[in-house]
């Protein structure tokens, strides 16, 4: 595997961007886009390395990860459906319940 | 060939990766998200890992984002016009480029051992990837297996009981 | 049945389990089952009492290894003695009482309540028990927690600031105690010690400065336990804000922590800091048993006039345990359990008429005894016991405290504490007299009923116990005199008195068994284990048959 | 015999027992009354059997100590429940149990019809035991019991009308004086245990081995500082100087309690138990002069008081302080069994003149009752000319006065004269003599007017009680009037058996039987007595005279003021209003310690608890707490409650922590 780093600079920029969109962004639907990027960027790395290493763990690892983030989609949209379902928004400046 | 091929993907992927944190419409950031991911795909693809690849699609671009897509219409959200907290975007964008900054420097900085274990190209060639993957989850990890079939289960029960109004 | 101390410490938490599986709208099934569980308990705690040997040594021991995390070596290892015997029936024998007490007073969260009252209980008696000092440190904290919530749910109308109150100071002082606990072990690693067992710490030499912080530590710990003066005032809020019940294990067994800490750990495990300290800590609880009287005349609720009655009894309880003689143990011990029943019994008290009339205010009664005969000779039988009247039970401790202290070095202190009866009938027979006597003249109090069949009950035990233990203390001192004495040879008493004894006359008094021709012994170890010839010894030349 | 001795004490609690517990379910008066009278009168049978034995042994063998269980054992301390019997003690519970089955027949008659009747015989069985265990301890512990158990039974008598709000006060204030003896007494007990311990290795409280022991004590020094911390504790049993204001006011209790409790017996325990601890007593010169002094001077002051005081009971409160300062006033001058001689005198006299003020209230009571008036019964000033309609409470009452009076041969006139011969002749006090013999001679004076005084507003004179109601007085039934009969017959010849020897028609039979007792006593103080003791039996006959002729004075003063010239009182008021003012409010001794002590003890309580407890200490808890708090309340502002708020510190934080470990 020559391009090993290729693939992980490809994955720290796509971390990086999901980064950023989770920083910036108000919509709590993005954010949660942004999160699932972040996963795929990790994703990204744990497949290259396994490939570069010649285990098949890291791949069993993603597919642990694919199924958290299934589950947390489930989850999470349901949790701004009934958000949305009071507040009419699911922004997230919305969400400052937990203040003090 | 190949390295031509890994850049075009690259740029596709992170270019769309980008839309999907500026576009000011959320669906126009779900189109672009699926776009990533199927880029990712097809690295997966190049790494030889096409079962990966397979569920990548199939979960991600198939499930997860068609589940986002119809939230999103569900809920029919209008798009603010004005982002009113600029302060936010920027320090939002240094903290990404600062920790961009710290895992390529960390990536140059350290030494990635040789493989360890005995999967080859060849190996994948010969037996299929699937049959590879299932033999490993189904001894060494049956345990997480089945207990991730539970935390499913959690999600579903949860999701449903959040988002019914009344129960 | 050689795990009884066990069986007796985590059958209340059996009784939890039980208790789970009944729905929390059946009160009375949950009471009733409480309520077995809890007598349950008394009487397999009887078994102790029968099996007991009337020796110094620990009994009932069981020793197994529980957690061993890098240089931390903790054992399940309990058992009881002479001194923590009477302390633990004290426990069973209350708690049946409390919940008793709560069938009507109590009517939200019965289950919850319920549940509180039982982990109580195995936290108390695990502290009691404990022959491993992280273990008794894990009780001490297990019994913080259902006491918080006891007064934090179900108490009266100033509960939370109450709550966090109790629990910040004991808070406060169990940290204090944790860390001097991890100290002492490393310091007992040094001198060989393989686990947080107690009994290897008291053939532990430490040096005077180490002593003095740990005691100090310690000693803190306990004095706010206890409570002495002036860390004391948590507990008139405590009191006043906790439910009947919590009022009375309060009262009756938490309180008894401090001063079995004192017994158990403090002193023993320090006995040069405890010497250096006594004159100051018995200041303390002398100041405390005026201040306390004083205060508690005046106060206008009796809930809080009662708390700090505590105060006081208390002190003298501390009085006589920095006696360092046998008398004056002894008296603090029989105090300890004095204090129990008679202070347990008169918040039962206020808690009848709290019940009946939603107030605690004095000036809201008067002429009670016309109303209420039962109720008016009970109270006055535990008023009599508070003050200690000859022939019940607080006099017998009272007195083995005040002539014991009174012989050793703190004689002028003994001599101010005494006054302290005097006051004690002051603010005593001024509630009472306001309470119960004068004209019959509130409205709401002439429709009062008696005690019924149910508060009866509850009393009756208490009173049995107050002339039981007044005219007939000698079974209680006896089973606790071998480990008191033995503590007493622990503590090498300074030879104070004896100076005045001449030469050559039987050693008749514990003072006589320090060495003093052996000077250099002074910062040695103290010995383990008293070689129970000695204590024989003791028995056998006694001054009246000598003489 | 002795070796019943436990069944004493038993009987009255039995009859507590039962009274206490089925008293109010039995209901019928003759039998509570019956169970309670019964009980103390099997006391007195075992008494009368065990004071038979007594004499029929000789006088050495005279002493017997029963154990019954042990008590307290712990460490060197030892107490067991145990009596002690001996001639001292036979005759303090032939006093006791004689007297008190008497009341107890009287108070079925005066009780009649109240409503705790069953409580009342239950409280006076209870006393009774309380007293004869007090009595009957054979160490200072048992002793103990009954001193303090008097007084919770005075405490519970006095308080017996609860629903009276000066009753339960007078009640608490003899109790808190009784408890201001005690730690007298505790400190008393604590320092001879002590002391014989620490310096002997005799660890005891136990009378006889003290006693045995006692040549081991110095003169003075600790044994002064023991004695007196004893005789604080007495000061409080018996209403001396300054621990007397309570007694007047016990006088709130139904009138048998008073005869029993605070005349004839709680109140002399003090002066028991100086009699029991002489041998030590003696040992301090100190003390026994505080003793003799002090007694002199409550004697003569509580006469004072009884000069001006309008009830009836009152003025015999007084006279009972009065008569107790004589008897300590003999303990001092180490006249010992003189002291138990007039505590025996006064017991019969006292209680009579109690019972027969009860039968008087009792009568005016009815009588005020028929007419439905609020006048006080008690009032001296209400009453008057009673002798016609109650002669038989007249004669108890006017034998009883001529006894207190001094007036020979009737009982008072032995002890007393006895007494103030003592403080006359007695070696220890040197020139002290003649004041204490001076003022107790004045103190008599005294109590001759005040009693006639008494006696004659109360049946001399003209009936002053309202003309509508007069028809109504009349003597009381028979159950009140037997036992005044028997206590005036004892109040008249009780004095015979202590006949001073210059008179010599009869043996001091007192004296003989307690010279076991006190013999020890009179040997220690032999060390310290001045030469020159002796004195003339003319002297003695003359002093006797002179007596008699200071109790005439006040007799017939007395009689001029209240009899003969009516309006001299008033006049004398009338130019001395200070004074009697002064003397009526009891020389303001109440107000005096609610000022002194009281009121700051109050205010002091009120100031720890407001002001120490609050504020100081709390202060700091809170304190401690706002700081926090304040603390909290500035960084609560970092919890913004938006999520990208958190996010980015999150992130920040990762980007930090990774940071550091990148380029370090």
């Amino acid at each position: 595997m020559e391009n090993l780093n290729g693939y992980l600079i490809v994955s720290a920029i796509l971390f990086a961007i999901g980064t950023i969109g989770v920083l910036t962004r108000k919509n709590a639907i993005v954010i949660f886009m942004c999160i699932e990027l972040m996963l795929n960027a990790v994703n990204l790395t744990f497949i290259s390395l396994s490939r570069h290493l010649g285990h098949l763990d890291g791949q069993i690892f993603v597919i642990f990860i694919m199924t958290v983030a299934a589950a947390e989609a489930a989850v999470g949209l349901a949790l701004m459906i009934a958000f949305y379902n009071n507040k009419e928004s699911i922004d997230v400046e919305d969400v400052n319940l937990m203040k003090w | 060939m190949e390295t031509l091929f890994f850049v075009i993907i690259s740029l596709v992927a992170i270019i769309s990766a980008i839309l999907v944190i500026t576009c000011k419409n959320p669906i126009n950031s779900a189109l672009s998200l699926i776009m990533t991911f199927f880029c990712l795909a097809t690295y997966y693809v190049m790494l030889d890992a096409p079962f990966m690849a397979a569920i990548q699609v199939m979960v991600y671009a198939g499930a997860i984002m068609v589940l986002i897509v119809f939230t999103i219409m569900l809920l029919n959200i209008r798009v603010n016009a004005t982002q009113k907290h600029s302060h936010k975007v920027l320090l939002g964008s240094i903290l990404g480029i600062f920790i961009l900054i710290n895992t390529v420097v960390l990536l140059f900085k350290s030494q990635v051992s040789n493989p360890v274990g005995g999967l080859t190209g060849d190996l994948i060639k010969n037996l299929g990837h699937s049959e590879l993957i299932g033999r490993e989850m189904f001894t060494t990890f049956l345990l997480p297996f089945e207990i991730t079939s539970i935390l499913l289960l959690v999600a579903i029960i949860g999701s449903v009981i959040l988002a019914k109004k009344k129960i | 049945m050689s795990n009884v101390l066990s069986l007796t410490t985590f059958l209340p938490i059996l009784g939890v389990l039980l208790l789970l599986f009944i729905p929390k709208d059946s009160k009375s099934v949950l009471r009733n089952v409480t309520l077995a569980v809890t007598l349950v308990n008394f009487l397999v705690s009887l078994t102790i009492l029968s099996g007991f040997q009337t020796n110094a040594e620990f009994q009932f021991i069981e020793n197994m290894p529980w957690i061993a995390a890098g240089p931390f070596v903790m054992r399940y290892n309990i058992g009881i003695d002479g001194i923590s015997l009477w302390l633990v029936i004290l426990t069973t024998f209350i708690m049946p009482i409390a919940v008793l007490s709560t069938y009507t007073a109590v009517e939200e969260k019965v289950k919850e309540y319920m549940i509180c009252l039982l982990m109580l209980e195995t936290g108390m008696l695990g502290a009691f028990i404990s022959l491993d000092l992280f273990l008794f440190y894990i009780f001490w904290e297990v019994m913080l927690i259902p006491m918080y919530f006891m007064i934090g749910i179900w108490g009266g109308k100033n509960k939370i600031y109450a709550a966090v109150k109790f629990f910040i100071y004991t808070m406060v002082g169990s940290l204090l105690m944790l860390v001097a606990l991890i100290f002492l072990y490393f310091k007992g690693m040094e001198a060989g010690i393989t686990d947080f067992g107690l009994l290897q710490f008291f053939s532990l030499k430490l040096d005077m400065t180490t002593q003095i912080w740990l005691f100090l530590a310690f000693a803190f710990a306990f004095a706010i336990k206890v409570p002495m003066f002036p860390l004391h005032t948590w507990l008139p809020d405590a009191h006043t804000e906790a439910p009947t019940a919590g009022s009375v294990i309060l009262a009756a067994v938490l309180l008894k922590m401090g001063t079995y800490g004192y017994v158990r750990f403090a002193i023993p495990l320090f006995p040069d800091a405890a010497h250096k300290f006594a004159p100051m800590i018995a200041t303390l609880a002398v100041i405390g048993i005026i201040y306390a009287a004083l205060v508690a005349m005046v106060q206008e609720d009796v809930k809080k006039l009662v708390a700090y009655s505590s105060v006081a009894h208390l002190g003298f309880v501390m009085l006589g345990i920095f006696a360092f003689n046998v008398e004056g143990i002894s008296g603090g011990m029989l105090q300890m359990l004095n204090h129990g029943i008679s202070t347990g019994a008169l918040f039962l008290i206020v808690g009848f008429i709290y019940e009946r009339r939603h107030t605690r205010l004095i000036t809201d009664f008067g002429g009670l005894s016309k109303q209420m005969p039962v109720f008016a000779t009970i109270f006055m039988i535990v008023t009599l016991s508070s003050i200690g009247l000859p022939g019940t039970n607080g006099f017998v401790g009272e007195f083995l405290i005040l002539i014991g202290s009174f012989e050793s070095e703190l004689r002028w202190w003994t001599v101010v504490a005494t006054s302290g009866v005097i006051l004690s009938a002051v603010y005593m027979l001024w509630v009472f007299q306001r309470v119960m006597f004068g004209e019959l003249d509130n409205p709401k109090n002439q429709k009062l009923l008696d005690l019924n069949a149910r508060e009866l009950t509850i009393m009756v035990p208490l009173i049995v116990m107050i002339f039981v233990m007044g005219l007939y203390p000698k079974p209680f001192i006896d089973k606790m005199d071998p480990a008191v004495r033995k503590l007493v040879s622990q503590m090498r008493v300074a030879p104070v008195n004896a100076q005045a004894i001449p030469a050559g006359l039987p050693a008749g008094h514990p003072a006589m068994e320090t060495p003093a021709a052996e000077p250099s012994m002074m910062p040695a170890g103290h010995p383990v284990v008293a070689p129970s010839s000695d204590v024989n010894t003791e028995k056998v030349v006694n001054p009246h048959e000598a003489k | 015999m002795f070796d019943n001795v436990w069944l004493i004490p038993l009987f009255p609690l039995i009859g507590f027992l039962i009274n206490g517990f089925f008293g109010k379910k039995i209901k019928n008066e003759a039998v509570i009354g019956g169970i309670g009278t019964l009980m103390i009168f099997m006391s007195f049978i075992v008494s009368c059997g065990i004071l038979m034995q007594m004499i029929g042994l000789p006088p050495e063998q005279r002493v017997f100590e029963k154990v019954l269980f042990p008590w307290i054992h712990c460490g060197n301390f030892k107490a067991d429940m145990a009596f002690l019997v001996d001639p001292l003690s036979a005759v303090m519970i032939m006093v006791v149990t004689g007297v008190g089955s008497l009341i107890h027949l009287y108070s079925i008659g005066y009780m009649h019809g109240e409503e705790g009747f069953y409580r009342f015989f239950a409280y006076l069985n209870l006393f009774c035991m309380a007293m004869l265990l007090l009595v009957l301890g054979n160490n200072m512990l048992v002793m103990f019991i009954g001193w303090e158990g008097v007084g919770l039974c005075s405490y519970l008598l006095i308080g017996y009308y609860f629903h009276k709000k000066s009753a339960g006060d007078a009640g608490k204030k003899a109790f808190v004086m009784n408890r201001v003896g005690d730690f007298g007494f505790l400190l008393g007990m604590f320092t001879l245990y002590w002391w014989f311990g620490s310096n002997h290795n005799i660890w005891t409280i136990n009378f006889t081995e003290i006693k045995a022991a006692s040549h081991l004590l110095p003169y003075g020094g600790v044994v002064t500082v023991a004695t007196l911390c004893f005789f604080v504790g007495a000061t409080g049993k018996s209403a001396q100087i300054p621990l007397f204001t309570w007694l007047p006011d016990a006088m709130e209790g139904p009138t048998p309690v008073s005869a029993l409790i605070h005349a004839a017996t709680m109140v002399t325990a003090g002066v028991y138990m100086i009699g029991r601890m002489s041998f030590v007593f003696i040992k301090s010169p100190d003390t026994m002069m505080v003793v003799a002094v002090v007694g002199a001077a409550t004697a003569i002051f509580a006469a004072t008081i009884g000069t001006a005081q309008n009830d009836i009971k009152r003025v015999l409160a007084y006279s009972t302080v009065s008569q107790l300062g004589f008897m300590f006033l003999a303990m001092g001058v180490g006249a010992f069994w003189a002291g138990i001689f007039h505590l025996m005198t006064h017991a019969f006299f006292k209680a009579c003149m109690f019972l027969g003020s009860g039968s008087v209230i009792h009568s005016m009571h009815h009588a005020l009752h028929h007419g439905h008036l609020h006048d006080d019964a008690q009032d001296m000033r209400n009453m008057g000319g009673l002798r016609k309609v109650m002669p038989i409470t007249f004669i108890t009452f006017f034998v009883s006065t001529l006894a207190i009076a001094g007036i020979f041969p009737f009982s008072g006139f032995f002890s007393k004269d006895e007494i103030l011969w003592k403080a006359f002749s007695n070696p220890y006090h040197g020139n002290l003599n003649i004041i204490l013999w001076g003022t107790g001679a004045i103190a008599a004076c005294f109590t001759a007017f005040y009693m006639f005084r008494l006696v004659f507003m109360t049946f001399f004179g003209e009936c002053r009680i309202n003309p509508k109601v007069k028809s109504h007085l009349h003597e009381s039934p028979l159950v009140i009037t037997i036992p005044l009969m028997v206590l005036g017959a004892l109040a008249t010849v009780g004095g015979f058996i202590g006949m001073p020897k210059v008179m010599g028609a009869l043996p001091n039979y007192l004296e003989h039987w307690l010279d076991p007792v006190f013999e020890l006593a009179n040997e220690f103080g032999t060390k310290y007595a001045h030469e020159g003791g002796h004195h003339s039996h003319a002297l003695e006959w003359g002093l006797m005279g002179l007596s008699i002729a200071i109790a005439v004075v006040g007799i017939m003063i007395a009689l001029t003021m209240y009899v003969k010239n009516t309006g001299a009182p008033a006049r004398f008021t009338a130019t001395f209003p200070a004074l009697h003012r002064a003397v009526y409010n009891k020389w303001y001794i109440d107000e005096l310690y609610d000022f002194l002590f009281v009121n700051p003890c109050k205010a002091f309580g009120q100031f720890l608890w407001k002001g120490f407890d609050v504020v100081v200490v709390d202060g700091i808890v809170n304190g401690v707490a706002n700081v926090v708090m304040g603390f909290s309340g500035i960084f609560r502002y970092m919890q913004s409650g938006y999520i990208y708020n958190y996010a980015f510190s999150m992130v920040l934080g990762v980007v930090v922590i990774l940071g550091y470990y990148i380029f370090k």
